[in-house]
């Protein structure tokens, strides 16, 4: 179950954890650089947080598997896979920033990438973390970032109200997050998570049951990590705080923030119950709860996306359709399960982020988010209508891009397991509204190509790359393309997810 | 219910602050004036730290006390004060939406209550156990905490100070003026 | 010759392509070509038939395959027997007169050339249907003969009148069409192959029940009754009568209406083993003869007297055919099948002449009204006598053609009395048609003085075709004079010859009742001994009848026609809506969360959802409230579930189900929760605070 | 132990009714300050009662505290932009974006 | 790389060449898009022509390529062949790519995205009918929905929007029923494989309830596609809305994916399925036959007629895949697939140089044509009359075919409503033709329209030669077929 080595030592420890060490002395230097060059270049502290991502990203190739700091600093496949991606977004989320940093954030601009190289810093710990107090903290360090980050136009209604929204759900969800951890604790007498696994089995032997608190505890973290989801019932601050925070912000929430959300979901229940996901478990089984929420996930967000006129609250709903998709791949307990939920955010973080990029470039040139605004676009800026179109269509699905194949895997999983156990013959039923909803987001981001398509007219807007977008977007296509087309390193890493989770 | 009453029988301080307690806290969340709640916040806040006490954990008292009374509440007076003219300002919850909120909260209080009981039942070696058969907290726990702080618990530590770092600084983008 | 008989068949083909691709601009060696090519294949028939007697009639076949697939094969073949040869010398000679005759008749036309491609195409059909080898084969050249009169009725297309003739001519066949490929597939289901002779031993073999064999038989008789002009399929032929009369010369009354008796007479095995569908056949043949018959006898335009006439002399002989099967196959002898080809072979030549004299006739007064001709014979010295020679054939004056296969006809009704009445009474009534044209055509005073003013001759290439076919309307049907040892009857039955009877009380009746037609018209029209106006006031109920061709074309209208468009009309009126409306409706019921007013409006038009869909409505513009902008309600939301879901678990385990029992209720009190949700979100909403325009 | 977690449920309770019902955003803060020490008094009681070989339960409630001071910190920024942005911190108010 | 990835990545190619193209350079783009189409063109008829020769006598997979692995964790491989079925289908859409692209001419504004995407969507059409992996089948069976989408909605007519929408989303309905099926076909196959012909036969072997279920989801997803009534909505707003070209590929190769997919996939992979069902499949082809005949005959718009007609031949196809057992009614699904292919597709392509000129598709509007376009009207009633099953022309052998298999297994009644067909074709065919070649011609209103012009003519006459020669000498392509039918009847009989 550990093929890794243990890390023995504290030099050890700390250079496995030399990425995250790095990246966050490099916001301090990214936020000093700023303050001390008195703001004056625009694209400076842009510049430097990227080049500080890459450099993670290279020293994150050289670091090793292997645990530190008791079970607080857990560095397996699963860490290194979504580190890479939570560096990528955050990557594209500050590539697409230069628009506003130009304009709107003339004073914090270090600040800025900062607290997005902070929250990315949070998430690398939660991703290697498996320990309950460390996950916890990963998570607070995610996300308080980025309530601040969500208001940071600050003399902007809209970004004010997305973050006291954000704000105050995202710590009620973290309240409730929390009550359910301590009676976890309260079973267990443990926080790390494997030992957890283990006591809690050893106590439901024992006690042949034991009791109901499980069931708050289930409740309690399916709420506060379904927050971090925006999975609904507790989804509804999404479409209020993408549509007003700046959208880099936005992407890097519908990314980067639900990829850590998935790892604390995977960390909580895959880790730490997996005894408890049946429905022979009754009624502290989470499965089939989950499997709700994931279906109205699925649903709503499809459904609700289909009238929206603003792009970046479409892109909400789209995201939290998305992760009702998502959650069908965890709920698919088997060695493509876990798997498949990596592959999908990897498909997913390109083609959202790029989406994202080309959202934050058009609302840079024009100030507008509505749909309609995009009319015509195809004439004028060609290379930005058919990458849009690209990121689009591999968020409904089409082949070959990436987000077909995700799905694929994705519904391949559940499949699987459907297909597997007589008891879980409702998983059908969720690939099957999985699949009949897709098909209806069709109708919405097909809306979005149509308008810059179909066209007679066409638009007065001609857009203008700067290198950082640019790069975004290029990054973006190739990573659509290339999660459809030679997905087999990734899918092979993901895969390797699976097996360090034991199925 | 019954288990609840025996255990509280025997115990007046830790009904006394308890009470203090969920008094205070009640008054938090209805009184008009928000300058009365911040009052009331801390007093709620003493009392948990007095519930800290009864349960061993001076050390985590103390913090409570220094983190929560010192810091945390004197910075929401100073954001009262700060924000609002709370002579004038009393804002009133609307009645409906109390109803409304009070029966599900309701709900869920009891329900937590109830299931925790259900529990206590169900695994009585493991929750209900005889204070004799445990092994007492070790007496020095803020020397213990210490020394967890510095061994196993330094990374969270280390963390937590980014996670305020972080923190401190956005609050700062945030609350500063901008010069225009 | 024999083994070359497929270049009668591809000469024709050969012409058409030719004149097409090639000779479309010359007209003069376009029309010159084409008739080079039918009387090369005139020759060629005529040596056939020579071989063929030569041979004492027996079969020559030779095949060809088109397609194959393990034991299922699709042919091309020629069978040469008697029966092929007689046909190959009667459509390739008639081919060869019609031709001659439309280089005066077409001159003017500006698609001359087009015409004689046709005319070509039409023989190539016709001269394949004649030397098929299998039902396969008969049914392909049996629709290109459907295309081909498609095309030439419809040669005038600009006039309304023969668009709308292709068209009906066209479909109604191909109704009988329809019988005949059902009779073809039962066919090749129980035996297993097309080929006539391998299909017809099969027969003999009782691999068909007999259920299916009448059934099969019946079948392949409804594409006769397409292509013949049956009743009740009978309405097309004189509608058909819109194509340029060579046209009518040649396709709708000597060959390719004669293929349904053709097809008939080849199948003749299939329905000697069924009584049942002989009979049919006979019934069929001799209502529909009695029905033209009596249609005929009041028409005025002299064409369709001509095609009533010809549908009538079709009725007859699928009669004589009918009663040939049903005869044999209760052990009797009948002259029937010998009467029929008989009849189709003389009929040919004289109908033929008929409907070229009176194209000439049209020609010279430009109108088809006999009501306006009248006193033509002075006009006309060619075409009149030959014409009332061939009134005379058909009227079954003795000695010539008609005279010999009516007779026979009438001798296959022995033994079935009601028949026998029937088809006397039809010899009367047509001798009288006939004469009643021709008297008011060719006789008394000319009524339309204008019109007989400029009335003239035709051109001789209009003259010397209608004398051949005199010659031929007369002497043809010696053939099968008994006394000559019945040279056509021992033709046709070369393996069993059949002596039909030589019965000369017969030969009395029939030119008795032949003769008394003739005179009854000269009394009416010639005369003016009984006034036909008068009588026609008396049977007004039966005037009118017949006048109307007995309602056929408005009942079918009636009861096929409109049915059809208004199915169709209302199948797509459907699709467009409802089938649509139904698939739309599943995506829009997504829309129907968000807002549902705009839906309702839009889709739910039907009264009778009304009460759902309000329902649905009220419920969907409260979920909007849902999304209320107001962060403590999102919240509220979150505990509702918590707590919904903790309820719910919890019950379900403790309580036994004492709450919720099944997968409805659960779903129900889930939809109430949300609409309470939602309607409390929207009751917290102050009324004054609208959705602002945000950004433009 | 059952009265403390009794106790916890209650205050939690309290917490989850202030932040669902205060219309003054501040009162909002205060009460989820409520909901972290109904956690944290749960987490002691654990440590306490059941759980006594390790203190456990008691640093994650250090923790808690720490990252609630955070929390809190960030939350009356936010405040006080709201307030400067709406010149008032009712949050009826706060809600342009909806539908 | 085998011929058949050449015959997929020649139009991609050409793709590229026409993405790196100047806009402004029209004609470099159209005629190099045309020159670049000859080649896979030109490699299908070779393939058929060396398939006649050299393979036309076994049932197995000819020019197989692969297995490559391509993503091997999920055992997706990249394997391609070619058979019977295949070659024909690979001829079909070779030969109409080009034609179509030589009709495009007349597409005036944007242009180079225009060839893009036709070319995209070539390259589609060929891997859906080569490939032999359940993963990339699909994935070629989606591609092609994309640049279909765009080529319907940039250049379509006025409705294009809501006809684009729907045909996507209806097809992507469809797919994703596929999608499932194929999935579990996946996990119970063992080991766990995606090709094709491992998983016929391991398709009798899952259990009754599981065949049918997947059967019938290979079915919607394909019927979608055919369309089988009552999923054929989408058709008539696609193909009438779509630029003429685009129809004629809709109709000529994109309708025959799912009758070729039923063939490939769905009849010999659930034999037992398809042996319960069949009569239903039958009384679906039925109804659909006479409803596309009833609903062709309400039309008022040309290009609507051929639409609908083209629900009612593929009726006939429906009415002979459920008689599975018959190599006669099987080989009649083939040639009513080719046969439709070129007939529907030159009606198309008619109705298009009649647009062009006249702007209008009205019915009602035209008149007495005959008699100021006798070419365009000749070849106009040779489609006609070939559309209505006249001797003679493809159509006819089909359907006969169709009959005479369908007749002997299937139910005899329903096979004698479905010769109605054959009636109702003929009424609306020629109800169109009346109204529009013959009656009087309204010289002042049409005065202006001028005969065919020879690029149309070389996009329709090798299509009448073809409809033709398949019409009087239908034997090569039986030979052709017949092994590869018999293997599959087999299989369809298990």
């Amino acid at each position: 179950m550990d093929p890794q080595l243990p890390i023995t030592n504290v030099t050890e420890t700390l250079l496995a954890m030399l990425p995250e060490i790095f990246l966050f002395c490099w916001a301090l230097v990214v936020i000093t650089i700023d303050v001390v060059s008195k703001r004056k270049s625009e694209t400076l502290a842009g510049y430097l947080s990227m080049i500080g991502l890459l450099i993670t990203g290279i020293l994150l190739s050289f670091s090793t598997y292997g645990k530190g700091f008791g079970n607080m600093f857990f560095n397996d496949p699963m860490a290194a896979f979504f580190k890479i991606i939570f560096i990528s977004a955050a990557f594209m989320a500050i590539g697409s920033s230069f628009g506003i940093t130009k304009k709107k954030i003339v004073n914090h601009r270090g600040e800025f990438f900062g607290l997005i190289l902070f929250s990315t810093v949070g998430m690398m710990f939660l991703s290697a973390s498996r320990e309950m107090i460390s996950l916890y903290i990963g998570l607070e360090l995610t996300t308080i970032p980025l309530f601040v980050l969500a208001a940071f136009f600050k003399d902007e209604k809209l970004s004010i109200e997305s973050g006291i929204k954000y704000f105050v759900i995202g710590a009620f969800s973290s309240a409730l997050l929390l009550y359910g951890m301590s009676f976890l604790y309260g079973l267990s007498g443990t926080t790390d998570l494997l030992s957890m696994r283990l006591n809690i089995a050893a106590f439901h032997l024992t006690f042949k049951q034991i009791g109901v608190v499980v069931l708050i505890s289930n409740i309690m973290l399916v709420a506060g990590i379904g927050f971090k989801l925006a999975l609904p019932p507790f989804h509804q601050w999404a479409p209020d705080v993408y549509e007003g925070a700046p959208t880099p912000v936005a992407a890097f929430l519908s990314v980067g923030s639900k990829a850590a959300g998935l790892v604390a979901f995977a960390k909580m229940f895959l880790l730490a119950l997996p005894a408890f996901y049946g429905t022979e478990m009754f009624p502290n089984d989470w499965g089939m709860m989950v499997g709700f929420f994931a279906a109205c996930s699925m649903i709503i967000g499809n459904v609700v996306a289909i009238r929206q006129t603003n792009i970046k609250r479409m892109l909400a709903y789209s995201s939290i359709a998305q992760a009702g998709y998502i959650m069908v791949g965890m709920l698919a307990l088997n060695e493509h399960g876990l798997a498949s939920v990596a592959f999908y955010m990897f498909a997913y973080l390109f083609a959202n982020m790029g989406a994202f990029a080309a959202v934050a470039l058009f609302e840079d040139k024009t100030g507008s988010c509505q749909i309609a605004s995009y009319e015509g676009l195809s004439k004028t800026s060609p290379f930005f209508a058919v990458s849009f179109s690209i990121f689009l269509l591999s968020l409904v699905g089409i082949p070959p891009l990436g987000g077909f194949m995700a799905k694929y895997k994705v519904f391949a999983a559940a499949i699987a397991q459907a297909s597997a156990h007589e008891s879980g013959q409702w998983i059908y039923w969720l690939v099957g509204i999985g699949l009949l909803t897709s098909v209806f987001s069709l109708y919405y981001y097909a809306n979005v190509i149509r308008q810059m398509y179909f066209s007679k007219n066409d638009s007065p807007y001609t857009m203008t790359y700067n290198p950082a977008i640019l790069t975004v977007l290029i990054i973006g296509v190739l990573g659509v393309l290339a999660a459809g087309l030679f997905p087999e390193p990734v899918l092979e890493f993901a895969g390797q997810i699976s097996n360090s989770f034991g199925f | 219910m019954d288990i609840l009453l025996n255990e509280l029988a025997g115990r007046p301080v830790f009904w006394i602050i308890s009470m203090i307690m969920l008094v205070s806290a009640f008054m938090v969340v209805t009184l008009k004036n928000v300058f009365h709640c911040a009052i009331f916040l801390i007093l709620t806040l003493f009392s948990v730290a007095g519930l800290f006490v009864m349960l061993n954990a001076e050390f985590l008292a103390a913090a409570q006390v220094l983190i929560y009374v010192g810091a945390i509440s004197i910075l929401m007076i100073f954001a009262i004060m700060l924000s609002s003219n709370f002579a004038k300002d009393k804002i009133r919850m609307t009645s409906k939406n109390a109803i409304v909120v009070s029966l599900p909260v309701m709900f869920f209080g009891l329900g937590v209550i109830a299931l925790v009981v259900k529990t206590i039942v169900d695994i009585q070696p493991l929750w209900n156990r005889d204070p004799a058969d445990l092994t007492a907290l070790p007496a020095d726990n803020t020397m213990m905490i210490g020394k967890y702080l510095m061994t196993e618990y330094m990374l969270p530590f280390e963390v937590v100070s980014v996670l305020l770092l972080s923190a401190m600084i956005g609050a700062i983008v945030l609350a500063r003026k901008e010069r225009s | 010759m024999t083994e070359h008989s497929y270049l009668i068949v591809l000469l024709p083909a050969f012409s058409f392509l030719m004149i097409v691709f090639f000779l479309r601009w010359k007209e003069k060696i376009a029309s010159l070509f084409s008739i080079a090519m039918i009387v090369t294949s005139l020759i060629m028939s005529i040596s056939v038939l020579f071989e063929t007697i030569a041979r004492n009639g027996e079969a020559y076949t030779a095949s060809f395959t088109m397609a194959q697939l393990g034991s299922f094969k699709l042919q091309l073949g020629l069978l040469i027997d008697p029966l092929t040869a007689m046909m190959l010398v009667v459509v390739t000679a008639i081919g060869t007169c019609v031709e001659i005759y439309s280089i005066g008749y077409m001159k003017d036309d500006p698609r001359f050339s087009r015409f004689f491609a046709y005319l070509s195409l039409f023989l190539f059909s016709m001269l394949g249907l004649v030397v098929s080898d299998n039902f396969f084969m008969t049914f392909i050249f049996w629709e290109l003969v459907g295309l081909t009169s498609y095309l030439l009725i419809g040669f005038w297309f600009e006039k309304k009148s023969a668009a709308d003739a292709c068209k009906k001519a066209f479909l109604t066949t191909r109704v009988g069409d329809l019988g005949f490929l059902v009779g073809l597939l039962l066919i090749m289901y129980y035996t297993g192959t097309f080929n006539y002779e391998e299909v017809f031993a099969k027969i003999g073999m009782d691999v068909f029940p007999p259920a299916m064999l009448t059934l099969a038989a019946i079948g392949v008789f409804c594409g006769a009754i397409g292509k013949s002009a049956q009743f009740p399929l009978h309405t097309w032929l004189p509608d058909a009568m819109e194509g340029p009369t060579p046209v009518s010369a040649i396709v709708h009354s000597a060959t390719m209406v004669a293929a349904g008796v053709y097809l008939t007479a080849r199948a003749m095995t299939v329905f000697v083993a069924s009584a049942d569908a002989s009979f049919f056949v006979a019934v069929i043949g001799v209502v529909t003869s009695l029905l033209a018959a009596t249609i005929a006898l009041v028409q005025v335009d002299i064409k369709r007297i001509l095609a009533y006439s010809t549908v009538s002399q079709l009725g007859y002989m699928i009669m004589a055919l009918g009663l040939y099967g049903y005869d044999t196959a209760n052990g009797h002898h009948s002259p029937g099948f010998y009467a029929g080809t008989f009849h189709l072979m003389t009929h040919a030549f004289f109908k033929s002449l008929l409907f070229m004299g009176a194209g000439s006739v049209i020609h010279a007064v430009h109108t088809n009204d006999i009501r306006d001709m009248g006193g033509l014979l002075k006009k006309m010295p060619i075409t009149a006598p030959t014409f009332l020679i061939g009134s005379l054939s058909i009227a079954g004056f003795p000695l010539t053609s008609g005279f010999f296969s009516k007779d026979e006809i009438v001798a296959a009704t022995f033994g079935h009395p009601v028949f026998t009445v029937l088809t006397l009474l039809i010899a009367f009534m047509t001798a009288f048609y006939m004469w009643r044209l021709c008297f008011l055509t060719f006789f008394g005073k000319p009524r339309d003085e204008h019109r007989y003013e400029h009335a003239h001759e035709s051109p001789k290439t209009m003259a010397y075709p209608l004398i051949f076919l005199a010659f031929m309307a007369v002497f043809v049907g010696w053939t099968g004079i008994p006394a000559l040892s019945h040279g056509f009857a021992s033709f046709v039955f070369h393996a069993e010859p059949y002596h039909p009877h030589a019965d000369w009380m017969n030969y009395i009746v029939s030119s008795i009742v032949g003769l008394s037609g003739i005179g009854l018209a000269w009394l009416m029209y010639y005369k003016r001994k009984i006034d036909p106006d008068k009588l026609a006031e008396r049977f007004k109920p039966i005037y009118t009848l017949f006048w109307n061709k007995w309602y056929f074309d408005e009942l079918y209208d009636i009861i096929i026609v409109k049915p059809i468009l208004a199915i169709g009309r209302f199948f797509w009126s459907f699709d467009a809506n409802v089938v649509d409306g139904a698939v739309n409706g599943t995506a829009k019921v997504t829309l129907l969360w968000a807002d549902l007013k705009w839906w309702f409006d839009r889709w739910i038009v039907d009264g009778a959802v009304n009460g759902c869909g309000w329902i649905v409505r009220a419920f969907g513009s409260l979920l909007k409230y849902i999304q209320s902008g107001r962060m403590q309600f999102y919240g509220l939301f979150i505990l509702f579930f918590i707590v919904a879901a903790g309820i719910y678990k919890f019950e379900s385990a403790y309580l036994n189900g004492w709450i919720f029992t099944d997968f409805l209720e659960v779903t129900t009190l889930f939809v109430i929760l949300i609409g309470f949700l939602s309607y409390f979100a929207k009751t917290i909403v102050p009324e004054s605070t609208t959705k602002p325009k945000r950004e433009e | 132990m059952l009265p403390y977690i009794a106790v916890a449920a209650v205050l939690f309770s309290l917490g989850i009714f202030g932040v669902l019902t205060r219309r003054n955003t501040i009162g909002i803060l205060m009460s989820l300050e409520l909901m972290f020490n109904a956690v944290n008094i749960n987490l002691v009681a654990f440590n306490k009662f059941v759980w006594t070989d390790a203190l456990i339960g008691q640093m994650f409630a250090m923790f808690i505290i720490v990252v609630a001071a955070a929390e809190a910190v960030v939350g009356l920024a936010i405040v006080l932009l709201l307030y400067r942005n709406w010149q008032g911190i009712n949050t009826d108010n706060i809600n342009i974006m909806k539908w | 790389m085998g011929i058949l990835s050449w015959l997929i990545l020649v139009p991609l190619i050409g793709m590229v060449y026409v993405m790196l193209m100047p806009k402004e350079k029209v004609n470099l783009i159209r005629y190099g898009a045309v020159i670049i189409s000859v080649i896979p063109m030109l490699l299908s008829f070779w393939l058929t022509w060396d398939y006649f020769f050299n393979y036309s006598g076994s049932a197995a997979m000819a020019y197989m390529e692969g297995p490559y692995e391509w993503i091997p964790s999920l055992n997706i491989q990249y394997l391609l062949g070619a058979d019977g079925i295949s070659v024909p289908m690979l001829f079909l859409t070779g030969l109409l790519s080009t034609i179509s692209l030589i009709a495009s001419f007349s597409i005036k504004f944007r242009v180079k995205e225009y060839f893009a995407f036709f070319l995209l969507l070539e390259a589609g059409m060929m891997g859906v009918f080569v490939a032999l992996d359940f993963f990339l089948f699909y994935v070629f069976w989606e591609i092609m929905l994309v640049p279909m989408y765009f080529l319907i909605g940039v250049w379509g007519g006025p409705q294009k929007e809501y006809a684009a929408i729907k045909f996507f989303l209806y097809t992507l309905f469809g797919s994703i029923f596929m999608l499932v099926a194929i999935l579990i076909m996946y996990f119970t196959s063992e080991p766990h494989t995606l090709n094709m012909l491992e998983l016929i036969d391991h398709g009798p072997t899952l259990s009754h309830t599981l065949q049918m279920v997947c059967f019938i989801f290979f079915f919607i997803a394909f019927a979608i596609k055919v369309p089988v009534w009552p999923f054929h909505t989408w058709l008539p707003d696609a193909h009438v809305q779509a630029p003429t070209a685009v129809s004629v590929i809709l109709a000529g190769v994109l309708l025959k994916m799912g009758t070729y997919a039923m063939l490939r996939i769905n009849w010999p992979m659930f034999p037992k399925a398809l042996q319960d069902l069949s009569f239903w499949i039958a009384v679906l082809g039925v109804i659909g036959i006479i409803y596309g005949a009833l609903v062709s005959m309400a039309q008022k718009d040309l290009k609507k007629l051929v639409a609908y007609s083209s629900v009612s031949h593929m009726g006939y196809c429906m009415l002979a895949l459920a008689a599975y057992s018959s190599v006669t009614a099987i080989a009649g699904v083939m040639f009513q697939m080719i046969s439709h292919g070129l007939i529907t597709g030159a009606l198309f392509l008619m109705v298009g140089v009649l647009y062009d000129r006249a702007h209008t598709r009205e019915i009602a509007l035209f008149g007495g044509l005959g008699s100021k376009l006798p070419v365009y009207t000749a070849l106009m009633l040779m489609f006609s009359m070939a559309a209505l099953g006249l001797p003679g022309m493809s159509g006819f052998v089909s359907e006969f075919m169709i009959f005479i298999g369908a007749f002997g297994a299937l139910n005899k009644v329903l096979v004698g409503i479905a010769v109605l067909g054959v009636v109702l074709g003929a009424a609306y065919m020629l109800r169109m033709f009346q109204n529009v070649f013959l009656g009087e011609f309204n010289m002042a209103k049409w005065g202006g329209l001028t005969e065919i012009n020879g690029r149309e003519l070389l996009t329709v006459i090798p299509l009448a030669i073809l409809t033709l020669a398949i019409g009087i000498y239908p034997k090569p392509l039986t030979d052709l077929l017949q092994a590869t039918l018999d293997n599959l009847v087999l299989l369809m009989s298990r």
